[in-house]
C-alpha cells in the first residue's frame, strides 16, 4: 500500500466539530489512542455513527450480559443480524424485533415502512424467507388529532411495506396513553426459517474475497453528521437535506428473492445489510467479526445524487442495500442473479488481512481505522443508577379511599371502549395476515400461529409488554412481560422455544432512566430463566424522550413457541353453547397499575401483581398437558382489563359471531372491582365440552392449580352472577352480546373517524 | 369561484421509488433517452370565492395544513381566474 | 395438467398458487419468469396476486408490458384457460384482456378480510364445480378493487352473463354493505367474451385447505382441471 | 435536455374517493368554501432530445403505452424548452 497518498495527517478538528458529531472529549481521546493520530473529518464521522449509542450499545452492554442466552435450541444468540433456534425437522426460526421509533415520529408513513424494510433484511440476511411480521404499537391518545394522525400515518407505513414485499403481519399490539403523544413507539417483529445447518452470517473471511455492494443507489438520506456540519461539505447554495430515508418494498422483494437465490446457490462467504451507519458499519462488522479487515472504494459505490463526498456515501442510510463477500470464484455467479432481479451491483472492494477498515476514493486513502476499535472496542459505561424520587409515590396508592365499583356492566362496558381493549380489527385489516398461506391463527387471538408447509409443526408467536406496570416497578414488570408472554403461547398450545426483545427507554444518561433500564433487563433475565427460555437478540432504543418527558419504560418482548401437531393449535373464543368455562388460577386483589384503575378512577398508580415463577410455570405446564388431550376448546389468557374482559373477549372475538355466556363466579374474600377488574397474572380461561368436564377439573386439581367453576358458554346474552362476601350481597347483571361486540368493535374506528 | 391548481413533488433528494420503477420499465419499451422521472401529485381544488387573494390565503393554508407534507414534499400553485 | 403460474418481479402469491396446484390438487405446476416469451406445454395459466413492479404508477400497469404477456394473449386467444387472482386480474385488465380499470378501494385503504361472493355464473371453466348462486366465503387483499367499466361496457357484461361473481352478504344478498370496495355492481369477478378467461379479487388459493378453516376455494382450481379433463385435447402452440 | 410535464387526471364521471376524502377533510378543517377536489398524477420526465417536436412523439407514446390508462384517464402535457 502506497502509504505516500495518504492523507490522513489533517489539521486537528475543532472542539466544536468534535462536540456536533456528540462525541464526548474522553471518547475523542480513545479514538486518538486507537488511531495514534487526529483523526480526519470522515473519520471522525465513522466514529462517530459506530460510537453512537444506537450501534455500540454502550450504555446498555454490560447488563445484557444477564440475559439468559444459551439453551439446546440455540442456533445463533445475539451478536448476529438476527436470533436463530432449533425448531426441529432440520430448521431454525430466525427471528429479531426493532425500533424505528424517532423516524416514526418525524414522518410517520415512511419512519414505520423502513422500521419493516429494516427489520426484513436482518432476516434475510441470514439466509432464511420472512414469514412473518409483528408490530408493537404506542401512541398518545385518540382525543389529540396528532395523535390520529401518527397512528394512521404508522399503520398505513406497514401495511404499504409489508404488504407490498409479501410477508403477512400476523399481529403485534397497541396500547394508548399520554406519555406517547410526543414520543410514539413503533416496534416489528419478524421471523424467518431457513434450514438449519445453512445460515448465513454477517461474515468477511478470505483475504482477497471480493466486497460486492448490491441493492439501491445510495442517496443522502438519513446522514445525522452530515446535516448538523453540512456546510463544510456541501455547496454553499444547496438547501439543508431532508433527513427522511424513503422505504421501497419492491425493490427490497427482488433483494431478498436475491439473497435467497444465493443462499441456493451457496455463492456467500458472508452478508449484512446496511441499516443504521450503513455502508460503515456493515464493512466494520463483517471484517471485526471474521478478525479480517475490508478495503473499500467509496468511487465505486453506486450512488443516486451527484458530488457525495466519501463522508455522504459512508455514513448514508438508504435503505434496501446489502454488502457481501462471495466465495472466491462465484461472483459472476452473484452478479448475474442481480441481473435477473434488476438490482444494481458493484463490487466495491475486498477482503484484507490487516484488521483495518480502509476507503479510498479512487487512489485517494479516505479513512483507516481497526475495524474492531469501531465495532467491538467502543465505550463502555456502567452508568450510575438510582430510583427517581417519585418512585415511592407512584407505588403508593389508598385503594380503600377507592370507592368499589357500582355498576359492574358499565365499567366493562367502559373498558371495553378502551382503545388499549377494544378490537385492533380497525389496524389489522390494512394488513396482508394472509399472505404465504401460512397463518392459522389470524390476528384476534392470543397469538398467531403460521404452520410451517411440509411438517407437522407450527409456530405460535406474540409480542407483550406493560409499560405501566414496568413504570410503576420496572423489575417485576420485566418478569410479567416475559410470563405474559409464555403464557399467550401456551393458549395457542405452544412451548415458547426463544424470545427477542426491544427495550424501549428514555435518556440512560439519567440515573433514574438507567435504574429503570436496569431492573427491567434484570426482571426480565430472572423470567427467562425461570421458564428455560433464552434470548437470542434484541435492540435497544434510548433517548425516547422530548423536552425532558421520557415515556414509561417499555420493554417488549416477541416470543416464540413450537406447536407440534395441527391439533394442539389453540384458540381463545368460544367455540359453542354449552361448554364449561373454567378459571385456572387465583384471583388476588391486584388491582394496582390495572387498566381499569385508569379507566375509571384516572390513576396510573399501585403495586403491580407480584408473580410466583413456580405457579405461573406450573400453569402453563398442565395449560399444555390439558390442550396435548385434547381436551380444550379455548384458552384465553387474563390480562389487561381482567377476568371479566377476558371472559367478554372469549365471547366476542369468535370470527364469524359473538357468543354469549352464563357466568357465576363464587365468593371471593376480595374486593367486587378487584375480583372482577383485577389483573392478577397466571390465570387462563378455558372451556372444554361437557364431556371433560370432570377429567379436566380433575387433572387441574392435580396439578396443584387453583381452579374456579365459571359457568357455561350459552348463544347469546353475557349474563354474570356475582356472591360478595362480606358484606354478603348478591350481583347480577346482563348484557346484550351484540351491543358489547359493537361497543367493542367500533370504539377504534369511531375515535379515527374524521379528518384525513 | 376560483380554480386552484395545485403541484405537489417529492423534495429533491428524496427517493422517488415509483418514478425509478416507471423510469426502468419505459427504457425497457425502448424509450432509451429517458433519462429521470418523478412523480408527483396534481390537485384541482375549486374554492368558492370571487376574491383571488382571499383564495389564495385560503390554498396555501389548506396545502401547509394538509395537502402537503412538508418534511418531503414541495408544492407550487395557479389560481385560475373566476 | 400443467398448470403455470406466471412469476413477476414483486408477485407474493405465486407459490401459494403453486403449493395449491401441486400439494392440494395434485397437477404439475410450472413457475414461468415474467421474462419468458413461451407457455408452450400448459393447458392452463394463473396470473397470482402480489404487488408486480410495486404496483407503482397504477397496479398492474408495468406487469402488463412483460413479455410473457404476449405468450398469454396468444394462449389465451387461443382458448387456453388464464385465471388473475387480485393483482392478476388487475393486470389481464391493464393488458385488455378483460374490459375496465381498478380505482382504490372506497375507503382508501388496503382491505384484507374473509368476504362473500355469489356465483352468478357456474357455467365457466372455472366454476363449473358450483352451484348458480352459490355463496363462497373467500379472503381479499388489496387496495385497488374498486372496479369500474364504462356504462356501454357494463352493459355488455351483464348481458353476456360476463359478471361471475358479485359482492355479497352470507346469505347470498348483493347489499351496499356487503361491497368492501365500492366496485360497480358488485363486481368480484369477470370473465372475457369467449369464457376462457377470468379475473378476481378474491384470493381462492388462501382458502383451499382444512387447516386455514375454509375450503370454499377448492372449487374454482377443481373446475379448472375438470374442464381441462373435458377437452378433447391439449392446445398446441 | 426537454422536460416534460404530464397531467394524468381522472375522466370526468369518474368517482374520485380520494379527491372526496381530502374535501371532506378540507370541510373539517374549516375551509367550507372548498367546492370540489380532484387529484391525480404529476409527471416530470426529462427526454434526452433537442428536438421538440421529436420529444413530443415521444411523451405521447409514453402516454399511451404506459403512463395513462385511457379507461378512467385523461391526460395533458407541456413541454419545457432545453
Ligand atoms: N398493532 C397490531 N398489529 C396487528 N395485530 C394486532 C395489533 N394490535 C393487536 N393486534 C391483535 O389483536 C389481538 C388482541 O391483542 P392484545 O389485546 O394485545 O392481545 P393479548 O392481550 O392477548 O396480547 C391479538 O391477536 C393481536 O395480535
Ligand atoms: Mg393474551
Amino acid at each position: 500500500m502506497n502509504k505516500g497518498v495518504l492523507p490522513l495527517s489533517s489539521p486537528p478538528l475543532s472542539k466544536d466539530v468534535i462536540e456536533q458529531h456528540g462525541l464526548s472529549g474522553e471518547e475523542y481521546q480513545q479514538i486518538l489512542k486507537h488511531l495514534g493520530r487526529e483523526p480526519n473529518l470522515t473519520e471522525l464521522g465513522i466514529f462517530s455513527v459506530m460510537w453512537s449509542e444506537h450501534c455500540s450499545y454502550k450504555s446498555s452492554r454490560i447488563h445484557l450480559k444477564r440475559f439468559p442466552t444459551a439453551g439446546p435450541r440455540v442456533v445463533q444468540g445475539p451478536g448476529e443480524n438476527a436470533g436463530a433456534v432449533d425448531i426441529g425437522e432440520g430448521l431454525a426460526a430466525v427471528f429479531k424485533m426493532e425500533s424505528h421509533n424517532h423516524p416514526s415520529f418525524i414522518e410517520p408513513f415512511q419512519g414505520a415502512a423502513t422500521g419493516v424494510g429494516g427489520i426484513l433484511r436482518d432476516i434475510f440476511t441470514m439466509g432464511a424467507r420472512p414469514i412473518a411480521l409483528l408490530d408493537s404499537l404506542r401512541f398518545g391518545e385518540l382525543d389529540i388529532p396528532k395523535n390520529q394522525h401518527l397512528l394512521k400515518g404508522v399503520v398505513s407505513g406497514i401495511s404499504f411495506y409489508g404488504n407490498c414485499i409479501g410477508v403477512p403481519t400476523i399481529g403485534g399490539e397497541i396500547t394508548f396513553n399520554d406519555i406517547y403523544s410526543k414520543n410514539p413507539l413503533v416496534n416489528v417483529f419478524c421471523l424467518g426459517i431457513v434450514k438449519k445447518d445453512r445460515l448465513l452470517r454477517g461474515l468477511a473471511q478470505g483475504e482477497g474475497n471480493s466486497v460486492l455492494y448490491i441493492g439501491a443507489k445510495t442517496g443522502r438520506d438519513g446522514i445525522h453528521g452530515a446535516t448538523m456540519a453540512s456546510d463544510s461539505f456541501d455547496d454553499a447554495s444547496e438547501k439543508k437535506r431532508p433527513n427522511v430515508q424513503v422505504g421501497d418494498p419492491f425493490l427490497e422483494k427482488l433483494l431478498l428473492e436475491a439473497c435467497l437465490e444465493f443462499l441456493e446457490q451457496d455463492l456467500l462467504v458472508g452478508i449484512q445489510d446496511m441499516g443504521a451507519a450503513g455502508l460503515t458499519s456493515s464493512s466494520c462488522e463483517m471484517a471485526a467479526r471474521s478478525g479480517t479487515g475490508i478495503e473499500l472504494d467509496v468511487a465505486l459505490v453506486p450512488r443516486r445524487e451527484p458530488k457525495m463526498t466519501p463522508y455522504e456515501v459512508l455514513l448514508s442510510e438508504s435503505q434496501e442495500r446489502m454488502l457481501l463477500v462471495a466465495t472466491p470464484g462465484k461472483q459472476d455467479a452473484v452478479l448475474k442473479i442481480c441481473r435477473k432481479w434488476g438490482i444494481d451491483a458493484a463490487v466495491i472492494g475486498k477482503v484484507t488481512d490487516d484488521g483495518l477498515l480502509r476507503v479510498k476514493d479512487g487512489v485517494r486513502t479516505v479513512a483507516e481505522i481497526p475495524a474492531k476499535a469501531l465495532a467491538e472496542e467502543g465505550p463502555r459505561y456502567d452508568r450510575p443508577a438510582a430510583p427517581p424520587p417519585y418512585q415511592d409515590f407512584l407505588q403508593s396508592l389508598n385503594v380503600d379511599a377507592l370507592p368499589d365499583v357500582k355498576d359492574p356492566g358499565e365499567a366493562l362496558l367502559a373498558l371495553l371502549r378502551s382503545p388499549t381493549i377494544a378490537s385492533k380489527a380497525w389496524v389489522f385489516r390494512q394488513y396482508d395476515y394472509m399472505v404465504g398461506t401460512n397463518t392459522v391463527v389470524c390476528p384476534g387471538s392470543d397469538a398467531a400461529v403460521v404452520r410451517l408447509k411440509g411438517t407437522t409443526k407450527a409456530l405460535a408467536i406474540t409480542t407483550d409488554g406493560n409499560s405501566r406496570y414496568c413504570l410503576l416497578n420496572p423489575h417485576m414488570g420485566g418478569s410479567l412481560a416475559v410470563a405474559e408472554a409464555a403464557r399467550n403461547l401456551a393458549c395457542s398450545g405452544a412451548q415458547p422455544v426463544g424470545v427477542t426483545d426491544c427495550l424501549n427507554f428514555g435518556n440512560p444518561e439519567r440515573p433514574d432512566i438507567m435504574w429503570q433500564f436496569v431492573m427491567a433487563v434484570e426482571g426480565i433475565a430472572d423470567a427467562c430463566r425461570a421458564f428455560d427460555i433464552p434470548v437470542v437478540s434484541g435492540n435497544v432504543s434510548f433517548y425516547n424522550e422530548t423536552n425532558g418527558l421520557s415515556i414509561y419504560p417499555t420493554p417488549i418482548l416477541g416470543m416464540v413457541g413450537v406447536i407440534d401437531s395441527p391439533d394442539h393449535i389453540t384458540t381463545q373464543w368460544f367455540k359453542q353453547s354449552g361448554d364449561h368455562i373454567l378459571l385456572l388460577g387465583q384471583n388476588n386483589e391486584d388491582l394496582g397499575g390495572t387498566e381499569y384503575l385508569k379507566v375509571i378512577h384516572s390513576r396510573e398508580q399501585g403495586l403491580i401483581p407480584w408473580l410466583d415463577m413456580d405457579v405461573e410455570r406450573r400453569l402453563h405446564h398442565c395449560l399444555l398437558d390439558l390442550i396435548r388431550k385434547g381436551w380444550v376448546q379455548s384458552a384465553h389468557d387474563c390480562s389487561e382489563g381482567g377476568l371479566l374482559v377476558t371472559l367478554a373477549e372469549c365471547c366476542l372475538t369468535h370470527p364469524l359471531s359473538p357468543l354469549g355466556a352464563r357466568i357465576t363466579i363464587p365468593p371471593h374474600p376480595i374486593r367486587l372491582d378487584a375480583l372482577l377488574f383485577g389483573e392478577s397474572p397466571s390465570r387462563v380461561v378455558i372451556s372444554v365440552k361437557p364431556e371433560h368436564r370432570v377429567c379436566v377439573m380433575e387433572a387441574i386439581r392435580e396439578s396443584d392449580v387453583p381452579l374456579t367453576d365459571l359457568g357455561t358458554v350459552a348463544e347469546s346474552n353475557f349474563e354474570v352472577n356475582v356472591q360478595t362476601t362480606p358484606p354478603a350481597s348478591f350481583i347480577h347483571f346482563s348484557l346484550s352480546e351484540h351491543h358489547m361486540a359493537e361497543v367493542w368493535q367500533q370504539s377504534l374506528s369511531s375515535q379515527l373517524a374524521g379528518h384525513e | 369561484m376560483i380554480k386552484a391548481k395545485i403541484f405537489v413533488t417529492l423534495k429533491e433528494g428524496i427517493l422517488d421509488p415509483q418514478g425509478r420503477a416507471v423510469q426502468q420499465s419505459l427504457r425497457i419499451l425502448g424509450f432509451s433517452s429517458v433519462d429521470d422521472v418523478r412523480i408527483g401529485k396534481f390537485l384541482e381544488v375549486d374554492v368558492q370565492e370571487t376574491d383571488k387573494s382571499a383564495a389564495e390565503i385560503q390554498v396555501q393554508s389548506m396545502c401547509e395544513r394538509l395537502l402537503v407534507n412538508p418534511v418531503i414534499e414541495n408544492y407550487r400553485y395557479e389560481l385560475l381566474d373566476p | 395438467m400443467n398448470i403455470g403460474v406466471i412469476v413477476f418481479p414483486g408477485s407474493n402469491c405465486d407459490r401459494d398458487c403453486a403449493h395449491v396446484v401441486s400439494d392440494v390438487i395434485g397437477q404439475s405446476v410450472y413457475l414461468i419468469w415474467h421474462q419468458d416469451t413461451s407457455l408452450r406445454g400448459m393447458d392452463a395459466v394463473i396470473l397470482p396476486g402480489g404487488f408486480s413492479y410495486g404496483d407503482y404508477l397504477r397496479t398492474g400497469a408495468i406487469a402488463h408490458l412483460s413479455p410473457i404477456m404476449e405468450a398469454v394473449k396468444t394462449f389465451a386467444k387461443q382458448g387456453g384457460l388464464v385465471l388473475g387472482i387480485c393483482n392478476g386480474f388487475q393486470i389481464l385488465l391493464e393488458a385488455g384482456l378483460l374490459p375496465g380499470a381498478m380505482l382504490r378501494n372506497q375507503n382508501l385503504s388496503f382491505i384484507c378480510e374473509e368476504i362473500y361472493v355469489r356465483v352468478e355464473n357456474a357455467d365457466t371453466p372455472f366454476t363449473n364445480h358450483c352451484q348458480p348462486g352459490q355463496v363462497l366465503q373467500i379472503p381479499i387483499a388489496h387496495a385497488e378493487g374498486n372496479y369500474y367499466t364504462d356504462p356501454i361496457s357494463l352493459s355488455s357484461l351483464q348481458a353476456h352473463a360476463q359478471v361471475v361473481f358479485r359482492y355479497c352478504d352470507k346469505e347470498g344478498r348483493v347489499t351496499p354493505e356487503a361491497n368492501p370496495n365500492g366496485s360497480l355492481d358488485h363486481i368480484a369477478g369477470l370473465r372475457n367474451a369467449a369464457g376462457n378467461v377470468l379475473g378476481m379479487m378474491p384470493h381462492p388459493e388462501r382458502c383451499s385447505e382444512s387447516i386455514l378453516s375454509n375450503t370454499d376455494g377448492l372449487a374454482i382450481f377443481q373446475s379448472i382441471v375438470a374442464s381441462m379433463t373435458n377437452r378433447s385435447s391439449t392446445l398446441a402452440f
